[in-house]
């Protein structure tokens, strides 16, 4: 920690000059170097400050005393027609600062009426700069502060956001878990191709966002059905077993991933497309136009599949398929084709999952990587097998996120979203939506 | 077969007391929705004796099953074998209590030889501890005798040709045999099977009676679930009838099977062997 | 011809080294309770990590090395029981996201600045494991065999490794051949199954968590030693999936398996990137195709390619029996 | 009894790599038959029946079926050509509700389902009573029921049955053999494997006895019926009585 | 907490040197069996993430390396011949580093390593590197407490300790006249290690830190992090990361605190003179209120040529921790030189003396020259004037700048901050 602070140049005050020019443009006046204490030049330490109210105006005629360790004083300044005072020191070590609040103007008081006194450490050469904050007596920050509500709202608002997407991710998780059994570790890689991919597409061929994105969607369920009729239908067909078809999805994730790295590099990029969005309120909501874009499609998106996997001939066959490959067979239904459109639907929603993602936050080669533990988390918490359950657990999974940072320290929100995941299971097994099956 | 001289002249009515009950069941009932799948007002079951299980399709006879060894949690109700109360009692603990059940989907330990699915049947193993497990001076004679009433067992059971074969790759009726003989493993006082002989070739299943009542003679209870009404009159000491979860009829074989009440439930227009279709 | 020679000490080092030996002894672990009990632990990590941190924590705090690594063991077996009571009633599926989910809970919180005081937050702890090393038997030197060599630092903490390992997997064999290991598979096929015998489950459940976790804490532990340090990055799921896949390539259910499966997983690692820095420098793979940075990248995408084609060819593993896999599949 | 529908010629199959289960099985079929295979637990019937039906690689022999080549054919391209077949064990969907079972027995002419749907109903009432409850709630026996529901929904050409009969009651039994005779009378060559011997020979027109992988005895449902070799071998005394 | 870390390491490490007093007379000998490096030629590996979270770390660093050799070579080399260069996967992962050390110390028999890059790898694998006899020389570890890490002192860095930095970032703020502060770091050595010197600095110089939190470097979303800090109304952010910052900054922005109205503080880890390209590309002028330090790019005193040359050496490569790297390489071949010996052990004595007092240079070839001459040199690098105090630079060099209107990076001065 011992440190000297020695500015090599006069530039301090070209500095302060332009921070202030820089914070009230129209109140800029040229600042002369009559500021600082001539002592400055000829003692290697000084310590000194700037004295402004809310408005950041300067204020003057203040008394500051600066004291010694010992207590005795080394000597006071007053704040000059810039706010400006410095006292030259004898030399390093700790000094007491106190200003005397009697000397504030009419209407300018210490933010914290306690701390009249600061005592910095002065080293060797330094010219320490101490804040003393003034305010107006009433409570600035206190202002235009959003309420409880508003914030727990927007909250809300960000958990829904942020659970669509994991929620979009899951359903295709474990649409594909439902019907081939497998744990798909390279699930994560298909929703960082959608979002790769989209980017790729308009930032170098210059499609517009939109566009690319339904590109980007249409091919990561072509890499699905890549994956199911290269990789995993083979392996299937040799009766592998479940387990080592997971761990091939391993191996497939960490191939996949490093030819992204390998593509697109390792730095995190932006869609150029609906970038620093404007925030739209409704109520007392304020999200940018493309985070309600984000919710309103993804929910659309998951009730449809949701109500399509209930509801449609083919969506049922995708569950007869999950439980009994071979009676479904009996029953007529072709099973490869239905384990492929499952694939091309489920990468799909990855894809699109991706999309949102690399718009909400950034496009990275390793994103799909971050996020596959909560979506995993996402699909057990709804019940595997639950295309409802998926959507449900997605939206517990973000809502609990962002909602525990209200409470608690927000390098804490993952494990917050893991602890509940464990806390449902404890209560409820088969998961939020899941069906317990009978027994015997 | 001579039914049991004592339950001779048991009265045939539904909850009737015997004279030496070892299992006695009272007022248990178990509800899915609204659907009351069990609800046993009272049940006693003889020692020593093949009490058989009947009932149509969904009377609650599997459900009645799970409840009394703990698989399934009753809404209520009390049982007590022995005098021991075994209601709220874990699965495990129900079996060393010496109620043993068998599945009626059968569960074949398929990676595990068929010898070791019988030899983990047996209780009181020694070389169970984690720590006397290290020790195999301490279970190594145990071990043996078991795999020697193991080899007995499989002999009679004619599953010993696939002795050391995967269990997983015994066909649907060698599962049942392997699941039965697995259960006397435990040397339970009373074994529940369930539909036992469900599957399994008719050369076999008499082999398989003969089984069931030499373990009556030896003392065993045995409760079991069936539909072949030869098997049923042919070896039972006592019948009970089930429907809709409730006992409608039990008595000594030949009665329940004339009763009218389980002609119409269970047994339908053709009664008996007389498939003349 | 030298040069690939040399590629090939460099590989044969990785897989005899402490990393490898370390995965061995995680692999081990974990195999007691995949391989033979069928819980599906993808939260093996959490037990490397409390291993790793208790053992830290204690020799930072003054106390003996004989104490510690006793105590790093009982961490284990206490986050084995507390990992067990809640979620042994769970399916299998559902029990790995659980699992994976604690490791990450645990990781996160020996992370947090609220725990800093205990485990030194972020930053972890380091060197307390000078007393370790003042053990070392052997003196200044390089050990070894041909190219393969280590110098005294390394030979001693791979002799400790390998000899826990030895120990592990006998102390694993006589426990699965005995009749505890029997209700341990039983479990493994069919809990309810082993429940209608008689067999307390559950009890076997935690049995199965506690031992294997205890064996995943000596993984922990010895990585620790050998660093010198915890810290709580270190503790990512992906070491869970890399010790997964140890394992499973040698073979899950056996008891060289786990071992076998680092060994050779540490060899590919070690002798892809070797192969490909190689060509690499002595322009066997042009510029063009794979420029020198690109290698690690490429090594985790061989990496990846040779596990996938390891799975596909020998689903079983080194020393799994193929009929196995074939009655699970059915 | 003309034509045959189904041939099976020396087919050899198993599970497990060089262990067959089947050693060179022959089987026929002719076009309205009902033809009953018999024999003791784990020798091959069920794996006879998966193999014809394409679950079960064969590994040398041939399947033909109305003289086409089916050998190794996926299944559910044989249920577009007419093949209906119950399995012994897991044959209900657990996860989807009755009346979903019954849809996917007639997934590939879903116009028709309506009017099926009334026909299995009015044969097992409880089918439709229960038709919105998971098939995996049901108890032992009607799964079966629903089972057997699912192949009546197909009305296929030729039907093979894997144990209709296990695990129902007497009243329930009497109804599936009833079915199966009458829809062998509609025209419908069926197979049936069944362990209740008896009833199987009683009602089949022929039946095969298969032992360890191969045929042991063929002949009319009469004639095996009667054959002291057969009883004493493969059906036992215990109900002889009658 | 992190200063009671301090004096534990200090103390432990030199337990490490009384535990290797046995090795003491050994050592002569021991030079004889460690034959794995040679000691006539110098071969340096480099230990950085090509692969891993810090992936996009790797390639200014190893570039930077990689610059270093060329200069070497060009130069003619050190002792007579030229320096090999062996790289090597750090992959942001103990296990991985721990292998490519093996392979680096055991096979390729390197006398020194440069890297790793995270702190945290580092404390995973300076033990064996050091205790191997190797010398390691990071470019960015600035985790205050890893100074003297390892053992016998074979362990150095370029990068300036967090120590240095954040008191110095906290006085641009002060020096500005925020008084209530936002700070919010990332949850790791870097950022966390930043916090530790920076708010206690905020604090005693009169600011208030009305927030202070830490984000997960797993998480991908910010969101709640930004309304938190939007709640608290402060008067400036300062925000601790790295490239994840850009997306924290645009979170910002959206949510109405980019840093055209509450001005945002970064540092080194998010630096990289195009802050403004990277938040918008289509309009840099976004960045306009940023303001930050970073490592001294083009230091008063030393290789102020080290920009541009970086620039046309690895065109489109980032420049962070690039300058730091291309020291730790250069720093090593001029001890070497010095000591006439490419045993790590000389050149570890060699390194204080060649960066500090005397004849003061600042390329490699005009180093080389005096040091023919038998001159005492003081390298003052690409990174600052490098004045090597035991492990650790004892001055660190740091740029201020700010962010213009049209989002342009100016430097405004250049501070010097001293270890005492
Ligand atoms: N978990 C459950 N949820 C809903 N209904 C259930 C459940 N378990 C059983 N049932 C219903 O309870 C009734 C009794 O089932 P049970 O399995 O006991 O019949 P059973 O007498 O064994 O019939 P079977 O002879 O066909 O095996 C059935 O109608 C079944 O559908
Ligand atoms: N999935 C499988 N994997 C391996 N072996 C199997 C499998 N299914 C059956 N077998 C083996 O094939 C043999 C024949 O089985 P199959 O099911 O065809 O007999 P089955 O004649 O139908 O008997 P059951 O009357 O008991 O149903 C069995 O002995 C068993 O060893
Ligand atoms: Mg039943
Ligand atoms: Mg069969």
């Amino acid at each position: 920690m011992p440190f000297v602070h020695r500015p090599t140049r006069r530039l301090i005050l070209v500095l302060l000059a332009f921070a202030a020019l820089v914070v009230c443009a129209p109140s800029a006046s040229a600042q002369d170097d009559g500021g600082e204490e001539p002592a400055a030049e000829e003692s290697a330490e000084s310590i000194g400050g700037r004295l402004q109210d809310v408005d950041r105006e300067p204020v003057e005629g203040v008394t500051l005393t600066v004291t010694a360790e010992d207590g005795s004083e080394i000597g006071t300044a007053t704040s000059d027609d810039a706010g400006e005072w410095r006292v030259p020191l004898p030399g390093p070590g700790v000094y007491t600062v106190t200003i005397d609040p009697e000397t504030l103007p009419e209407g300018v008081e210490l933010r914290d009426a306690e701390r009249t006194s600061l005592s910095p450490e002065v080293r060797a050469g330094q010219d320490r700069t101490v804040l003393f904050a003034l305010g107006d007596g009433t409570d600035a920050r206190a202002e235009n502060r959003p309420s409880r509500t508003s914030r727990l709202l927007n909250l809300a608002a960000e958990g829904v956001k942020f659970g669509v997407m994991i929620a979009l991710a899951a359903l295709g998780l474990s649409m594909v878990f439902g019907v081939t059994n497998l744990v798909n570790f390279a699930h994560g890689e298909l929703l960082a191709f959608g979002a790769l991919v989209a980017w790729w597409l308009e930032d170098s061929l210059g499609i517009p966002l939109l566009l690319a994105a339904l590109v980007a969607v249409a091919l990561a369920g072509m890499m699905g059905v890549g994956f199911e009729t290269a990789v995993f239908g083979p392996v299937r067909r040799r009766k592998s077993g479940d387990i080592a078809a997971m761990v091939i999805s391993i191996g497939l994730a960490l191939v996949v991933r490093y030819v992204y790295l390998i593509l697109f590099g390792g730095e995190p990029r932006s869609y150029s497309d609906y970038r620093l969005q404007q925030t739209v309120d409704l109520g007392p909501l304020s999200l940018t136009p493309k985070s309600w874009a984000t919710i309103v499609v993804g929910l659309l998106v998951l009730t449809a599949f949701g109500w399509a996997l209930r509801s449609t001939r083919i969506g049922t066959a995708m569950r007869a398929v999950s439980v009994n490959k071979d009676l479904a067979e009996s029953s007529g239904i072709d099973v490869r084709r239905v384990v492929l459109a499952t694939w091309l639907v489920g990468a799909a929603l990855a894809g699109l999952s991706g999309v949102m993602f690399g718009l909400a936050e950034s496009v990275r080669w390793d994103m799909g990587n971050d996020v596959l533990l909560l979506i995993f988390a996402a699909v057990v918490l709804g019940g595997l097998g639950t295309a409802y359950g998926a959507m449900v657990g997605g939206l517990v999974v973000g809502l609990v996120t962002q909602l525990s940072t209200y409470w608690f320290a927000p390098d804490l929100k993952l494990m917050f979203a893991l602890v509940v995941l464990i806390v449902i299971l404890v209560a409820r097994p088969q998961g939020i939506l899941g069906v317990k099956e009978r027994f015997g | 077969m001579p039914a049991d001289a004592a339950l001779a002249s048991v009265e045939p009515t539904p909850g009737v007391a015997k004279p030496d009950p070892i299992l006695v069941v009272d007022d248990v009932s178990r509800s899915f929705g609204g659907l009351r799948a069990v609800d046993v007002t009272h049940l006693e079951v003889q020692r020593g004796t093949i009490t058989s299980v009947i009932g149509p399709n969904g009377a609650g006879k599997t459900t009645l099953f799970n409840l009394l060894t703990g698989f399934d949690d009753a809404d209520s109700g009390r049982w007590t074998l022995d005098g021991t109360a075994l209601h709220r009692r874990r699965p495990h603990n129900i079996a060393r209590a010496g109620m043993v059940r068998t599945f009626q989907l059968t569960k074949a330990l398929s990676k595990m030889t068929v010898i070791d699915n019988l030899m983990l049947g047996a209780t009181d193993q020694v070389g169970e501890g984690m720590i006397s497990a290290l020790l195999p001076f301490r279970w190594g004679s145990q071990e043996t005798e078991v795999r020697e009433r193991a080899d007995r067992l499989l002999e009679r059971f004619r599953l010993a040709h696939m002795r050391d074969e995967y269990a997983g790759t015994l066909s649907g009726g060698q599962r049942k045999l392997l699941e039965m003989a697995r259960a006397l493993m435990v040397e339970p006082k009373v074994i529940l099977l369930d539909e036992p002989m469900a599957g399994v070739n008719p050369a076999l299943v008499q082999s398989l009676l003969g089984h069931v009542t030499d373990l009556r003679d030896e003392g065993v209870t045995v409760i079991f679930i069936e539909h072949d009404m030869d098997v049923v009159m042919g070896i039972s000491d006592w019948v009970v009838c089930l429907a809709q979860g409730a006992v409608i009829s039990e008595g000594l074989p030949q009665a329940v099977g004339s009763d009218p009440k389980v002609i119409d439930a269970y047994l339908g227009g053709h009664h008996g062997d007389g498939g003349d279709l | 011809m030298d040069d690939v020679l040399k590629v090939l000490a460099d590989a044969l080092r990785a897989a005899v080294g402490v990393q490898a030996a370390a995965y061995a002894l995680a692999a081990i672990g974990l195999n007691v309770h995949f391989g033979f009990t069928g819980l599906i632990n993808f939260g093996h990590i959490a037990f490397m990590a409390i291993g790793a941190y208790t053992t830290a924590i204690v020799v930072d705090s003054g106390l003996s090395l004989w104490l510690a690594v006793p105590s790093g063991l009982l961490a284990a077996v206490v986050l084995g029981i507390l990992l067990g009571i809640p979620t042994l009633r769970l399916r299998a599926d559902y029990l790995a996201i659980t699992t994976i989910a604690v490791g990450e809970i645990i990781r996160i919180m020996v992370r947090s600045s609220a725990l800093e005081g205990l485990t030194g937050g972020v930053f972890g702890i380091q060197g307390f494991a000078d007393d370790f090393f003042g053990l070392n038997p052997f003196g200044r030197g390089s050990y070894g065999v041909w190219d393969v060599r280590f110098n005294e630092r390394s030979t001693w903490v791979i002799v400790v490794a390998w000899a826990l390992v030895a120990l592990c997997a006998t102390l694993v064999w006589a426990l699965m051949r005995a009749p505890f290991g029997r209700v341990l598979k039983a479990i493994r096929e069919d809990e309810d199954a082993a429940r209608a015998l008689g067999k307390n489950v559950f009890a076997f459940k935690i049995r199965s968590l506690c031992l294997g976790g205890a064996i995943g804490a000596l993984a922990g532990i010895v990585l620790a030693f050998e660093a010198q340090a915890v810290v709580p990055d270190r503790y990512l799921p992906q070491t869970t999936f890399f010790i997964w896949t140890a394992m499973i390539l040698g073979g899950t259910g056996s008891i060289l398996g786990p071992i076998a499966g680092s060994v050779i997983f540490w060899f590919i690692v070690q002798f892809t990137e070797g192969l490909l820095r190689l060509g690499v420098s002595n322009g066997a793979i042009p510029e063009w195709l794979l420029s020198s940075q690109q290698v690690a990248s490429v090594r985790f995408m061989l990496v990846g390619g040779v596990l996938m084609a390891l799975m596909i060819w020998r689903p079983q593993g080194i020393f799994g029996k193929r009929e196995e896999v074939l009655i699970g599949a059915r | 009894m003309s034509e045959t529908v189904l041939v099976a010629e020396d087919v050899v199959a198993g599970y497990l790599p060089g262990l067959d289960i089947l050693t060179g099985c022959n089987f026929t079929l002719a076009d309205g038959e009902l033809v009953g295979i018999i024999g003791p637990n784990g020798a091959g019937k069920s794996t006879l029946l998966k193999s014809m039906f394409g679950l079960v690689t064969i590994r040398s022999g041939h399947v033909r079926l109305r003289g086409e080549e089916i050998t190794n054919l996926e299944a559910h391209a044989l249920v577009a050509k007419g093949v209906g077949y119950v399995p012994q064990t897991n044959n209900v969907f657990p996860n989807l509700t009755i009346r979903e079972n019954l849809e996917m027995g007639i997934y590939q002419a879903p116009k028709l389902f309506d009017e099926r749907f009334e026909i299995v109903t009015g044969l097992f009432p409880l089918l439709g009573e229960r038709r919105e409850q998971r098939a995996g709630f049901l108890s032992g026996g009607e799964r079966q029921m629903l089972a057997m529901g699912r192949a009546l929904m197909m009305q296929p050409s030729v039907l093979l049955l894997d144990e209709p009969s296990a695990g129902l009651s007497p009243a329930n039994q009497d109804e599936v053999f009833r079915q199966v005779k009458l829809i062998n009378a509609s025209g419908v060559s069926v197979v049936m494997v069944e362990q209740n011997a008896r009833r199987c020979l009683q009602i089949a027109d022929r039946a095969y006895v298969l032992d360890q992988g191969r045929n042991a005895y063929e002949g009319s449902g009469d004639g095996l019926l009667h054959d002291p070799k057969v009883v004493e071998l493969y059906l036992g005394t215990l109900a002889q009585k009658d | 907490a992190c200063g009671d870390d301090d004096g534990d390491d200090e103390g432990s490490g030199s337990e490490t040197t009384e535990a290797g007093e046995g090795e003491g007379e050994g050592e002569g000998e021991g030079e004889e069996v460690e034959a794995n490096f040679d000691t006539e030629s110098l071969t340096i590996g480099t230990l950085l993430p090509e692969t891993g979270q810090l992936a996009f770390l790797g390639p200014p660093m190893v570039e930077g390396v990689n610059m270093a050799i060329r200069d070497i070579n060009e130069a003619g080399g050190v002792l007579g011949s030229d320096v090999t260069l062996i790289q090597g996967d750090d992959g942001t992962d103990p296990d991985v580093a721990n292998t490519t050390v093996d392979r680096l110390i055991g096979t390729e028999g390197v006398n020194a390593i440069v890297g790793a890059a995270a702190s945290g790898i580092t404390r995973q694998v300076v033990d064996k590197i050091t205790g191997a006899g190797v010398l390691q020389c990071s470019p960015s570890n600035t985790a205050a407490d890893l100074r003297g890490a390892g053992n016998d002192g074979f362990y150095f860095r370029t990068a300036p300790s967090d120590d240095l930095q954040g008191p110095v970032l906290a006085e641009y703020v002060i020096d500005d006249g925020y008084a209530n502060i936002a700070v919010l770091v990332r949850a790791d050595e870097y950022g966390a290690g930043f916090a530790d010197f920076l708010v206690p600095a905020l604090e005693e110089g009169g600011a208030t830190v009305v927030y202070n939190e830490q984000y997960d470097p797993q998480a991908t979303n910010f969101d709640a992090e930004v309304q938190a800090i939007a709640a608290e109304n402060p008067d400036a952010v300062v925000l601790i990361s790295f490239e994840e910052g850009v997306q924290i900054a645009q979170a910002m922005i959206e949510a109405g605190i980019g840093p055209d109205t509450v001005p945002l503080y970064i540092a080194d880890g998010l630096a990289s003179g195009d802050l403004g390209e990277r938040i918008n590309a289509d309009d840099p002028s976004v960045a306009f209120g940023i303001k930050g330090t970073q490592p001294s790019a083009a230091p008063e005193s030393g290789a102020s040529f080290f920009p541009d040359a970086f620039a046309e050496f690895a065109p489109d490569t980032d420049v962070i921790y690039s300058s730091q790297a291309y020291d730790c390489a250069i720093l090593i071949a001029l001890a070497a030189e010095a000591a006439g010996s490419a045993d790590p052990a000389e050149i570890r004595d060699n390194m204080e003396a060649v960066s500090t007092g005397g004849t003061k240079c600042s390329t490699f070839a005009e180093c080389m020259e005096l040091l023919a001459d038998g001159e005492d040199i003081d390298y003052d690098g690409a990174s600052g004037p490098i004045e090597l105090d035991g492990s650790d630079p004892s001055v660190g060099s740091y740029d201020l700048y700010e962010y213009g209107e049209d989002g342009e990076q100016t430097v405004l001065r250049q501070v010097v901050a001293e270890v005492e």
